[in-house]
This record gives structure tokens, sequence and C-alpha cells, in this order.
């Protein structure tokens, strides 16, 4: 392998002094290279990369490694890591800065596109319509088929409802028989709530793509839509 | 000595204990305290230090018709007198040789460190100590003819 | 996901007037206060049960207490005996690899390396059954357990707790079996 | 200030406590000692060995604790605690309250009946719960007091009156008291002294260490007392899971230090590295397979005291594995066992198993005492201990009231010891006056002539209860006494120590004019300073006496052996008959004192002790090799919690010079020393003869230049590489050359931790750490480059380290094998250095290389170490009489070491041992006459052939050839005796009073005879 050579005249640390702009609790300069963080760290040594190592690139100013890695989809934000370094250093909301960073063109399509689509409304992009149609159609079926639950209700817009709950778009998309048992738990447990019919879904994927905007708006949607309802709880599902 | 007395089954030998007042001395303490149970056979003989224990002390034992003699002092390093266990780590060394030219058997004399805190091991020293020299027999080789 | 809305409400200083609740610490308060009866006698088998802890729920949402009121209502569900903690647990559990987007941005096999951690330690326990009360855990712990040849189920709490329900006293037992 | 109390109060009965007690009660000061639990003796009790000479931690202080337990002097209060002091300095009004113990001290004979019939166990906490105890218990085996105590909280008959009761009734002295009450006392005293201590941090709140989750994850204070002798397993090092002896021990570091996350303790507890390694090096000792791998997890390696990087490189050639890594989580393995993940710096991942793991736990201070100290007034730090400054290290924020040991800072034994004395020196400077006003003096009669007497003895046989009496035959030994030579009268008592026994012994010595005594009874470890008292107030010389040990050495440890344990009494009375025999009275010898002081040195250690001793009216005579006051210090610019030294330093040279108790002799050497403590006479190169009962060395220490050789990084030869003093020097006259600059590189440990240099300079890491803070705060843009090997910043020192780096100062760690380089083009200096963590050479450009070079003795310390006869390390350091106990002390009475002479410390250090060996002085000069060895070494001329093996074995250099008649000659004022010239001698002609080779021999006879 060849040696790493640096030259450092001076240290123009550009991203680390962003992200000290941004977050002045990530304490990057505390780091005392103890490698507590990458001995716990399941992402140590994904891409030639650990939690100590990004930190250290962070220190001595190599933008550019920091800024091509894609360690920072290795890294899922978990923040094990800071919940016992010493420093209290939060590598991943350090990860979320640098993503965000990514021009939006260069990040994982994927990831991406599901917020967008949440933007929109959920992150699967199926209709509401078809959320609404799904929910009725399967509590139908349970109501016929299953006589001892031929009371069961999944209300949606139900104002004034104590309990607001949210939906995993995933279920009404592709497995919505799971919807029922959660349905079946609340009823037995005689508990007034409501589904919505517009954003709805209970997943979230603008938190990972690293752009505050677009992570703000949906939950700002989603409050409003709450409060509208004039729910008391917000009861999210995971 | 009752040469009769000493053949008989149940002999019991007697072996001059020379201990250290600061460390060994305190680990018999301790070994009482902590209520460690060794055979009635050690007479203790309290010296300011390891150190103060001759060669002469030694065969005078031997010679007063001692069966075993044993000497203690604090661990290397923690002398009460800085140095004496070490003077005394030495001279023993020397003596060691003698005793077996002189032809006493070795197991015989014995040196040990015992600390302040080592109740336990003082009296395994003890029983280890008295196990050799019983089987040795008493001893005669030096033994004035009163 | 719990700490997306939580955090989100925080971060942003959105205004609202609900109460951000999860639904695991609302089983365990229903249980608790006797509004949801359930018992484990469906659980004859002994089927063993571990869990998974989300970190967004979890670590960086609502702590040790929602961790261990998760805990309380699968012991609830399939019996004291049945359950066999994890290690590391509660706030200080690994990820499971698929949070922080990494289901969706497409790095599988690092994905995977990630998530050989969390295999081993779910297999370690030799649990027949895997709680994960995540959407994103739910399918990585699935993805995991059979990129790596794992014995155990992948469920959500739901469908157990569905099944240890109680209605109208001991009666009839509410799941369709 | 009218005139001040001459009483102390001492809150805390640790070593600390202990020491300070013991220093101002031997200087004429009355001391209430204050301890929370049933004994003292503190959290040094509790160690197994210390660090880092591997001694008995109970070995060495178990006699500081008798002595203190016993002393007229020291009025010891357990089970107590201060509830309020009022007042100010001279006269403080303190309340205390004393549980009640539901035994009674007086009669308490420790013989453990009690707690062998109490059916209540509980956890043992002085094993950290590790063993169990029962409801009546006495604290460990050596407590002091050695008596027992009833614990409140578990006895069945005060939880439910009527129940139980066992121990009232077992106990043969009538000493159980179930109506015993709290007391409270009101004191009135001149100062207070503030030695609460720690306690260890409790790691179950940091759930990733699995502590309290696996059964074999201990913590270090735990594991101390399973090596301990007298701990749980006895000794056998278990672990606690199944009782086996573990294979594979790791200890992991900094667990509740230098952690602002979870531990919220962002300081150095400073001597967890140097415990660990030692906990490893005795493990690997005690190990009866001798069969133990032993890892250290860590992230810098602290060992920065005197001896400790010896002992570190020691334990890395025995096979320690040390291992640069902090360890996430410990997981569970099979067996029990635990698994280790870590990174290497490399980021590769490794695993390892091991049967057991310690926490290095840090210290903290107790809530209880965070709460006292605020009823009390006394400010504590952001980290919860008492605040002091560097220039005033024992002094708090309240008048009067002082700190020591790790209640201000967490640190080591000696360090503790050294600032108990120099609190115990901040008292007596308040109180001298009142100096001997409180004390109490036992005063004996006459003692009778009996050098023409035959042997009259008198044999006193002690049934102890029943501890002797149920194994021995007591009446058959008295009996028997009486039919041996010289014996006139003998007698057998319940309890020989009892009062109104020890009352009866005197008038009986006085009726039958008895003039040797025999008691058969316990230890004379704990009781032969009792019955010589006796014996002294029946007017007999207390030399005259001899104890038969029939209980710890017989009746216990022969339990099943009556008849056994019986002969072996009679033996064991008839060897002391014949030893008493022949013994002599001796003199209670002393040495008149000169008061006055010879003090050598005047950098601040020097000064501050000169100062110390002066301001007590003691007159000090201050010699100085140099045309100046102040020494090394003149060339500091502050010490690390940001106070001017030099501001300070003319202060105290002012008041030096301004004291009319202290004579300054500028640029003189002392050329010759004679005497001994109290006497001595040294000869100064100006002429002048000083007569001085005490000296304290204080030279000072230099520190390295790195002229040539591997060190030298351009040193003196490119204008911009400094040492860290000389940065120092810019800094002092404000350089306006610093200013702009663009990049500076820092190299720590030069010509520290090397071959040729084994040591740690202790103080680099701070200074450089400070200055490089300096310069970045001065020009904020500027890049720091710290090039370390490991960071040093010990105690609170820690949260400078963790400032430089907020400040974005970046450390590049190297080891000794891929040096940092250094080179020039065109006059510009080029580094380079390897980051291990990003595995890339890093070339750097600084305007200013800074050395961080050692700080080495001066090449003319042996010199004067001759002169004194101490000895010296093998750094070339001065060496103190016992590391641990006696940091201040040389082995040679009447002088004492302060400051860089005796290692590199900082300052406060420096400060706090300087009034230490004031006050350790302040014993000698407060006396009109210092007592000397009794027992001393005898030459008997016409035998000696001046063969002078005496003089090579005396290690208190008491034995000399006289030049003129070449015999050995003995100085008693020096001698111990310790008898290693009596044995040494090759012609019998040396011995040691009433332990001659014919009294030993006399008693090694009888313990032959037959009857």
């Amino acid at each position: 392998m060849q040696e790493k050579h640096i030259d450092l005249e001076k240290i123009r640390a550009a991203v680390k002094q962003k992200i000290e702009k941004a977050v002045p609790e990530a304490n990057i300069n505390y780091c005392l290279t103890c490698g507590l963080c990458a001995s716990g760290c399941p992402a140590t040594g994904l891409e030639n990369m650990d939690p100590r190592k990004f930190l250290r690139l962070l220190v001595l100013g190599q933008d550019k490694e920091i800024l091509e890695t894609d360690w920072i989809y290795a890294c899922t934000m978990c923040q094990r890591c800071r919940y016992a370094c010493p420093m209290a250093i939060d590598v991943g909301r350090i990860v979320y800065e640098i993503r965000g960073m990514r021009p939006r063109e260069e990040r994982p399509k994927n990831l991406q596109r599901s917020c967008d689509l949440q933007r929109k409304n959920n992150s699967t992009g199926i209709p509401n319509e078809d959320f609404v149609w799904v929910v009725g159609d399967v509590l139908e079926e349970v109501r016929e088929n299953e006589p001892q639950w031929k009371d069961l209700t999944a209300p949606i817009d139900k104002k004034g409802a104590e309990y607001y709950l949210n939906q995993n778009a995933k279920e009404p998309t592709v497995e919505p028989e799971e919807m029922v048992p959660l349905w079946k738990i609340l009823h037995a447990a005689g508990i007034d709530w409501t589904y919505s019919s517009e954003w709805w879904d209970g997943a979230n994927y603008c938190l990972f793509t690293g752009d505050p905007e677009d992570w703000e708006y949906t939950v700002r949607k989603q409050a409003e839509v709450v409060d509208s309802l004039g729910c008391r709880y917000y009861i999210n599902t995971e | 000595m009752n040469d009769k007395a000493k053949n008989q089954k149940d002999w019991e030998p007697k072996i001059i204990a020379f201990l250290c007042n600061w460390c060994s001395y305190a680990g018999a303490d301790l070994a009482g305290v902590s209520r460690y149970q060794y055979p009635p056979s050690l007479r203790i003989v309290r010296v300011p230090c390891s150190g103060r224990v001759s060669a002469n002390m030694i065969l005078d034992a031997l010679r007063s018709g001692a069966d075993g003699v044993l000497v203690s002092g604090c661990h290397p390093g923690d002398c009460h007198y800085i140095s004496g266990n070490y003077y005394a780590r030495r001279r023993f060394a020397v003596l060691k040789n003698f005793l077996e030219f002189i032809g006493i058997e070795p197991g015989r004399v014995n040196f040990s460190w015992i600390s302040a805190s080592e109740g336990e091991q003082f009296a395994e020293v003890a029983k280890e100590v008295t196990s050799r020299v019983k089987k040795l027999g008493p001893a005669r080789h030096l033994v004035k003819e009163f | 996901m719990f700490y997306a809305t939580l955090e989100g409400l925080r971060r942003f200083k959105i205004p609202h007037k609900f109460e951000f609740v999860s639904i695991i610490s609302l089983y365990a308060q229903w249980i608790r206060e006797g509004r949801l009866n359930v018992d484990s006698s469906w659980n004859s088998d002994g089927l063993k049960f571990t869990v998974q802890d989300p970190c967004k729920l979890v670590r960086q949402g609502l702590g040790d207490a929602v961790a261990e009121d998760l805990r309380y209502v699968i012991k609830k569900v399939a019996g004291e005996e049945n359950f066999i903690d994890v290690w590391p647990r509660l706030s200080n559990n690994y990820c499971c690899g698929g949070g922080g987007g990494a289901l969706q941005a497409g790095f599988v096999e690092n994905r995977r390396k990630y998530g050989k951690l969390k295999f081993d330690q779910l297999a370690a326990t030799g649990a027949d059954v895997v709680i994960t009360p995540c959407h994103n855990c739910h399918t990585q712990v699935l993805d995991i357990c059979d990129f790596y040849g794992g014995k155990w189920k992948t469920t959500h709490l739901w469908n157990w707790l569905e099944k240890a329900l109680i209605i109208d006293g001991s009666a009839g037992r509410a799941g369709k079996d | 200030m009218s005139t001040p109390k001459g009483s102390v109060l001492i809150v805390g009965g640790g070593i600390a406590g202990v020491q300070a007690a013991l220093d101002l009660a031997d200087s004429g000061f009355y001391v209430h000692l204050v301890e929370k639990s049933s004994a003292i003796g503190g959290s040094m009790s509790q160690l197994d060995k210390t660090f880092p000479t591997n001694d008995c931690s109970a070995c060495i202080l178990s006699p500081k604790l008798v002595e203190c337990g016993r002393h007229l002097n020291i009025n010891l209060l357990t089970l107590s605690e201060v509830l309020s002091i009022e007042g100010e300095p001279g006269s403080f009004r303190v309340k205390v309250r004393e549980n009640p113990r539901y035994v009674d001290v007086d009669k308490c004979i420790a013989c453990g009946s009690c707690a062998e019939k109490c059916p209540k166990k509980v956890p043992n906490e002085f094993d950290l719960g590790l063993g169990k105890r029962k409801a009546i218990y006495l604290r460990y085996p050596q407590a002091v007091p050695l008596k027992y105590a009833i614990d409140p909280e578990h006895c069945i008959y005060l939880k439910k009156p009527g129940r139980c009761g066992f121990c009232e009734k077992v106990c043969p002295a009538d000493a159980i008291n179930f109506k015993d009450t709290a007391r409270e006392h009101d004191l009135h005293v001149g100062s207070v002294i503030l030695a609460l201590g720690f306690r260890p941090f409790d790691p179950s709140r940091l759930d990733f260490t699995g502590y309290g989750q696996f059964k074999n994850v201990v913590t270090s204070m735990e594991f101390e007392r399973l090596l301990s002798p007298s701990g749980p397993c006895l000794g056998h090092m278990e672990r606690p899971s199944d009782h086996q002896e573990p294979r594979k021990i790791a200890w992991l570091q900094c667990i509740g230090s230098r952690d602002i996350n979870k531990a919220c303790h962002g300081y150095c507890s400073s001597v967890c590295c140097m415990y660990a390694i030692k906990q490893a090096v005795i493990a690997k000792e005690h190990s009866e397979s001798g069969d133990v791998d032993a890892t250290i997890f860590f992230m810098d390696m602290r060992t920065h005291g005197k001896g400790f990087e010896a002992y570190y490189n020691r334990a890395r050639d025995e096979g320690i594995d040390f291992k640069r890594a902090r360890v996430h989580t410990i997981l569970p393995a099979a067996n029990d066992n635990l698994k280790v993940r870590f990174a290497g710096e490399d980021g590769k991942i490794a695993e390892d198993e091991f049967d057991l793991v310690v926490l290095s736990v840090g210290l903290e201070t107790d809530p209880q005492v965070m709460r006292l100290a605020h009823e009390l007034g006394i400010e504590l730090d952001s980290d919860s201990f008492a605040a002091t400054s560097c220039f005033r290290p024992v002094e708090t924020s309240r008048k009067g009231i002082f700190v020591c040991g790790a209640l201000a800072e967490p640190k080591d034994i000696p360090q503790s010891v050294m600032e108990a004395s120099a609190a115990a020196l901040e008292a007596e400077r308040i109180l001298h006056p009142a100096r001997w006003t409180e004390t109490r003096k036992k005063e004996f009669p006459p003692e009778r002539d009996v050098h023409a007497e035959p042997p009259r003895i008198g044999v006193f046989v002690c049934s102890c209860g029943i501890n002797i009496a149920s194994v021995v035959d007591v009446q058959a030994v008295t009996d028997y006494a009486w039919t041996l030579p010289g014996v006139v009268f003998a007698q057998n008592n319940l309890f020989t120590c009892s009062q109104d026994t020890i009352n009866q012994m005197a008038e009986i010595i006085k009726r039958e004019r008895l003039n040797r005594v025999v008691v058969a009874s316990c230890t004379p470890r704990t009781h032969e300073p009792l019955f010589q008292e006796t014996l002294r107030e029946a007017g007999i010389n207390k030399f005259l006496f001899e104890m038969a040990n029939i209980r710890d050495q017989d009746s216990w440890v022969h339990q099943d052996e009556p008849d056994a344990a019986t002969l072996k009494a009679k033996d064991l009375v008839r060897m002391a008959v014949a030893k008493v025999r022949g013994d002599e009275p001796l003199p209670y010898n002393s040495v008149p004192v000169t008061k006055s002081a010879l003090v050598i040195g005047a950098g601040v250690a020097g000064l501050t002790a000169a100062l110390s001793l002066a301001d007590q009216g003691f007159p000090v005579t201050l010699v100085e090799r140099k045309d100046r006051l102040g020494g090394h210090a003149r060339k500091f610019f502050r010490t690390w919690q940001g106070q001017e030294v030099q501001s300070y330093l003319q202060e105290l040279a002012g008041m030096v010079e301004a004291n009319a108790n202290i004579d300054v002799h500028l640029g003189t050497t002392v050329e010759d020393v004679s005497g001994s403590v109290g006497q001595f006479r040294t000869m100064l190169s100006d002429g002048t003869e000083v007569k001085h009962g005490a000296a304290i060395v204080a030279v000072g220490a230099e520190s390295f230049k790195p002229r040539q050789g591997r060190w030298n990084y351009l040193y003196g030869k490119n204008p911009n590489v400094h040492t860290l003093l000389e940065l120092d020097q810019r800094f002092i006259k404000d350089d306006p050359g610093l200013k702009g600059l663009n990049q500076a590189v820092f190299i720590h440990c030069v010509g520290s931790r090397v071959p040729e240099r084994p040591y740690c300079s202790r103080v680099c890491c701070t200074h450089a750490i400070d200055q490089a803070i300096h310069l970045k705060e001065m020009n904020p843009d500027m890049d720091i480059f710290m090039l370390y090997r490991d960071i040093r910043t010990y105690g609170k020192r820690e949260h400078l380290y963790q400032k430089a780096r907020s400040l974005g100062i970046v450390f590049i760690r190297y080891d000794l094998d891929n040096l940092p380089r250094v080179s020039e083009t065109s006059g510009r200096l080029v580094v380079e250095v390897k980051d291990p963590i990003i595995d890339a050479e890093v070339t750097l450009h600084p305007d200013l290389l800074i050395l961080a070079s050692a700080v080495r003795p001066r090449d003319d310390v042996g010199e004067l170490s001759k002169l004194f006869k101490c000895a010296m390390t093998s750094d070339g350091f001065l060496l103190e009489a016992h590391m641990k106990l006696r940091p201040v002390d040389f082995a040679t009475d009447g002088v004492y070491l302060a400051g860089l002479c005796h290692y590199p410390k900082p300052v406060e250090e420096t400060i706090a041992q300087a009034k230490a060996a004031a006050s350790r002085a302040g014993l000698v000069l407060s006396r009109d006459a210092v007592p000397a060895e009794s027992i001393t070494a005898v030459v008997n001329a016409q035998k000696c052939t001046g063969c002078s093996v005496c003089t090579k074995v005396c290690a208190y250099h008491a034995v000399n050839m006289d030049a003129n008649s070449q015999k050995a000659v003995v100085d008693t004022g020096l001698c111990k005796g310790c008898g290693a010239c009596v044995a040494g001698c090759r012609s019998d002609a040396i011995t040691l009073k009433n332990l001659g080779n014919e009294q030993i021999m006399a008693a090694v006879e009888a313990a032959m005879e037959d009857f």
C-alpha cells in the first residue's frame, strides 16, 4: 500500500467549520482518538473507514475524502457511539450534516426518492384515496369473516378522536392484512382513535437525506393534520 | 532430651521460629486472629528484624536441641529497617550450603517471607515446615549431650 | 419513524397541541391498567422470544423506559420465562443496520456486513421469534436472518399481542389462530 | 487575634487524616480525629498492595493507625460526624455527633465471640459487598480501635428488642450495651483539617460496562479485596461467578474519569493507570497457576510519578499486554466469560475473551461530603473537589480550615501524605503560640534502681475471658510459672488488660518488690506499651518486661489440642522468664534539640519551607548556591491555573528577606555536615558554622537542553527551536515576535521516558499544553500541533487538555520507534510525523518548534546526599525514607526534602511538599529533646577487629570506624536497634541491648528444656 502524505502548511477544515457552525454541540475537536466509537460501531471497516478516522480526517481538514466517502451511508446515524463516547461526540449528527452537503443528484437515488415522495404525501407514493380504500376494504373483510370482530372499526379523519394513529406506508401498499392486529388491539382496549387521509405515513425518510427543509416540511404537515383533527395524542407505531 | 520420647509415634518436633517483629510476627498474630490452625510445634522468638538473625543463632538453636528452625522476615522491599531482610537473605544462602556440607538435612532450616497481612500463609508455612521436619525425625546431629 | 417526528418537532420548534407518544408505551400502560387483557397460555410450546430495540425509538427517542415497556409487553404476551434478552440492550443496543436510510440507499453489501453484529447477537439468544417494533428494523432483521441463515421468525409485536388478547374474561381468544 | 486554641479538629480518618493528626499531636497540639465509620484507616486499609513498591498496604499502615489510636493527644471519635463549625481561625466551635457503637470500648477485648454467635449476616461494606460480615462486626482485622460495633440497621435485637441478644449473652467482658445512645460533643479548636477522601466511582450507571449485569465484571476496588489476604477469598484470587482463579484478566481504564458524557467527570483520576498496572503485576504474582494473562486497555498511560515509569516498563517486560484502545461495550461469552471487541489505532477490529474484567474506576467526592462542605461553607470546584489554588494548595475557601488528600483532587497516597503534613503545618502556623497548651503529658514516678537486686519476677497469666482459658489450662500454667527460677509471684487474671487488673498489677509490683514482669496473654504488638506503662507507674524501668503470646500464637491456633497448647504455653512462659531474667534497665535516650533549621536551596521549595518554619518562631539559615533567591521558578511564566509565577515569587522572596528569623546566605554551598537529629553542625562555604536541629534539602533540578544527539531537533541550530522555559521567557517579556505566527509545533517527551532517562518528567505535558493555549489565544488563527507519546495531564489538569483540543489544537501521537523528524529548508523548519489514525505522513511547517524537554537532577546532588547520609535513586533524584508513607523524610532522622530534587513536580506540589517538610522538621524543633532508640547496639572495643562489616550493613550510617582506634563506634542517636550489625559481626564484638546473642539464646534454650 502506498504511503499517504499530507502537507499541512495551514489546516483548512472548511467542512468541520461548517458543521461546528450548524451544530455547536457536535464537539468534533474534543476527540481523544480513544477509539471507543470505532470499537463499538458496526460500520467500522466499511469503506475503509471508521468513526474515529472520520473525525480525524475532519480535524486535519481532509475535506475531499470526507465529502467523497460513501461511508456516510454505511453509518446509520444510530448514535450508539455518542451514547458511550467520553466526549459525547455526535458522529451521527455530523454524518447527517455531511449527507446534506452532497448535491441532491449525487445522493443514493432510492433514498432521495423516498423523501421526495414523502414531501408529496407518503414515502411509497400511493395515492391517499388508495390508502382510504384499502383500509375500508380490509376492515370489511375482517368484519365479515371474523364474527367476534364484527364491531371492529378503523376510522379515518374522525374529528375529536382522543388518539391519532399513523400508519407506515408499507402495510397498505404491500401487506394490508398487517394493519389488522393493531386495530383489534385498539378495539380491545376501547380506544377512541383515527387515521387521517393525508400525511398518514409513519415513516419519514427525509430525516436521512440531510436536508432539514424537507424534514421540517413533512413533520410540519403531519403536525397540522393531527392538530386539525383535534387529537390529544399522536401515536407513532414504531 | 529424652530419646525415647522422641521415638514415640505421636512425636511433635520443636521448631524455633525467629520472626521479625514488623511483618512475620504480625502475620503469626493474624493467623491467630483469623483462627487458622497449625501444629503446636513452633516456639516463636521475636527479633527486631530477620537481619538480626545470625548463622550462629541458627546453629545454636540446633545445638540446643531444636528439631528445626524457621526464619521469617518481611518480603523483599518491605523491610522496616530498609535493607535488613536482604542481608538475612544473603546470609542464609551461604548458611544453606554450609549446613549441607556439615550434614544437616536441608529441610531442618527454613526461610520464608511473610507479611503482616498473610495470616493464612503463616499457618501454611508452619504446617509445611512441621511436616518437613517430622519426616526427617528428631535432630541428633548437633545436639549437645547434657 | 418515532425520532423523525419527535426530533423534527423539537429541532424545528414546530407548534403542536398533541402529545407525541409511542404505541409501545401505550401497550404497556394499557396492560398495566387492565385495559388490555393478555395471557401467555397460547404459548404452550414455549416459543422463545427476543427483541430488537429500535434506535430511533429507544436510544434516540424515549430511552431505556420504553425499552423496558417493550420487554414488559413481550413477557406478558409470551410468558416471562420465554423471553431471552440480548446484550447489548436498551439504549446501548446495536443498530440493526437498516436505519439511517440504509435500506433505501442501496449499499447492500455494506448494509449486510453492518448487520452481521446484529445477526450474531440475535442468533446467540437461540430465540424462535425476534420482535422488531420498527419497520426498518423489521425489514433489515428479516434480510440478515435470511442472508446469514438464521432460524428465527421476524415479526412485529402486534401479531403476538393479538394472539394473547383475552376478550370477555377468559372465554374466547381474540385472535384468528 | 487573642491566644488561639492549641487543638485541631481533623475530619476523616484515612491516611491523610491520620498523618495530619500524628504530625500535630507530636508537635504540641491536641487533636480530635473524627471518623464516620467504626475504625480509622480509610480507603488505604482496603488496598492489598501499594504501587510502586508493592508494599503490603496493611503492613505499612497499621503501625500509624496503632500509634494514632494510642496517642495521648489524639482523641479518636469514631462513628462520628461533624454537624457544624462556627467561628474563625484560632477559635472554632464544633458540634460533633458520635453515634452509638452499642459496645463498650473500655470493656471489649475483640475476642470475636459476639460475631461468632451473631445470627445476622450482612454484606460486608469493607469488601464492597463481596463478602459477608455479622451485624456485630469489626471493620477489618487490624481495625483501630480494635473494638466491635453493632450495626443498628441490621441488629435483630435493636430492631426488635427482646429477640436475639446472643452477643450480650456470650460476651465474656460484659461489653454489649444495647442502651447506648448518640452523644453530642462540643469541641473548641483553633483550626480544622478536612481529610474526607473520595469514594470509588460507581460504574453501574455506565450500562455498557456490563457492571451489575455480568458477575465477572468487577471494579478495581473490588479487585483489591479479591487480591487481599484479608478479603473475601483470603487472597486466593477468585472470580465471582464460579470461585475459580481467573487466567485471563482485562483492565479497562478511565471508567468514570476523563468522561464528560455519562460519567460527568472531565478530570483524570490520576491513580488508576498505576493501580491497574500494580493489580496486573500482583495478579500474576498471586496466581497459583502462575499463568495469568493480563491486558490493560487504556487511552494514555499515565505513569507520571516517582518510580512509576520504571514500574510500567517492568510490567511490559513481564508480559503484561498494554492495548491503546477504549472499549465501547463489554460482551458476554460462554462460561460467564467476557468478550471485548476493540479497534486498534489502524482501525482494525480485534476481539479477545477474558475470565474477568476489572473496571479501573475513578475517584469522586461522596455526595454526603458535598453536603457537609456546603453546610460548612467550603467551596467546591466544578468537579466537586475542594477548591484550592496553586499557591495555596491546602487552603479551603474558609480561613482556618484546611484540606488534604483526595478531597482536593484525585491523588495517590504519597501526595496525600505530603498534603496532610502541609495542612498540619498551616494549622501550626496559626496556632503556634498555643503549642503544648492543651496537650497532656504522662508523668511517672522515679524508677527504682534494680541493678543490685537478684531477679524478682512476677508472672501474670491471662485467661482473656475464655479466649485463652477455654484451650489452655491457665491455672496449670500459673502453677508452673511459680516453679521457674527467679519467679516470686504468679497470678491468673480474667482480663489482664482491664483497668482494674492494671491497677492491681502496679500494686503487686510495689508490694512484692518485683523487678521483672512477664505477662502471658496476647500479642506485644498491641499490648506491650500498655503493660510497660504500668511498670513505669510502679517505678520500674519499662524494659524489664516480656510477654508470652499464649493467645494469638497459641490458644487461637491450637483450638483442638488443649494439652499441646498448655504445654506450649508453659514453654512460652519459660522462654519469657528466661529472657526477662537477663533484661537490664535501659535509658530513655534523648537528644537535646537546637531549635533552628537549615534550609538548603532558595527556590520556591526552600523559600516556602524557610518561611513556614520562621513564621512559627524557629530561626532558619537559608543557603542558596546562586546569588539570588528564586531558583528554577524564575523562569516560569504561569501556573496551569493561570496565576503568574513571577509576581508570586517576588512576594515570596520579599517575605523571606524581611523575616528576621531567616538568615540568608547567597552564593553559598554546604561543605560539611556532622552530628545527627537535634544536633547538626554544618560548615558553609562562606566559613559559617551553623548549628541546627533539623535540615531541609530543597536544591531543585535543571532543565535538560538537547544540544546534541537524538533529541536535538535542531535545538541551538535553528533560532526558532526553544525549550519550554525559553518560550516562557518570551511570554514573560510579552515578546511581540510571538504575534501573527502561522504554525507552532510542540514535541513532548524530549529526553524523558527514553533509555538514558527512563522517568517521566511529570510537568511537561501540562506546561506545554498551557503554552499552546496561550499561543492560540494570542493568535486564534494559528495552527498548533502537539506531538506526544501519552498526554499526562493528571487530575484537574485534564481540563486544560480538553480546553486545548476545544480550541482546535491538534494532538498527534508518536512512538519511540517512529520519532518526529525535524529538518530545515532554507532556514524554514520542516517537521514530519506519522498520524497513526489516518496512517499518513504529515508534513508541518512551524514558525516555532517547542521542545518539552526533561527535568533532570542536578549533578551535585550526589555530594549533598553523602553529606547528609541520604540515598539517591538510580535516576539521580534524592530518595525519601519510604516512597509511600514518608515522602518528605529521609531515612536519616531530622533531614527532610522538598521540591524538584525529590522528583519533577509542578509548583503547587512543590509548595505542599515544602510545607510538609517544614511540618516534619517542626516535630523535632518543637521539642526540647527528641527521643532516641533505647535498644541500641554497643561495641566491645576489646573484641572489635576493625573489619568494618558492621558499618557496611547499617542502613542508618549509625556505625562508623573511629579514625584513631580503628574500632567500630555506634552513634546511639542514629541507631534504630535492628541488629544487622550484631548478626554481621564476625568476632562477636557488637551486641544489642537486651537483645544480645546470650539473651536470645537463653530464650531458645529455655524452649528446649524438659520439665
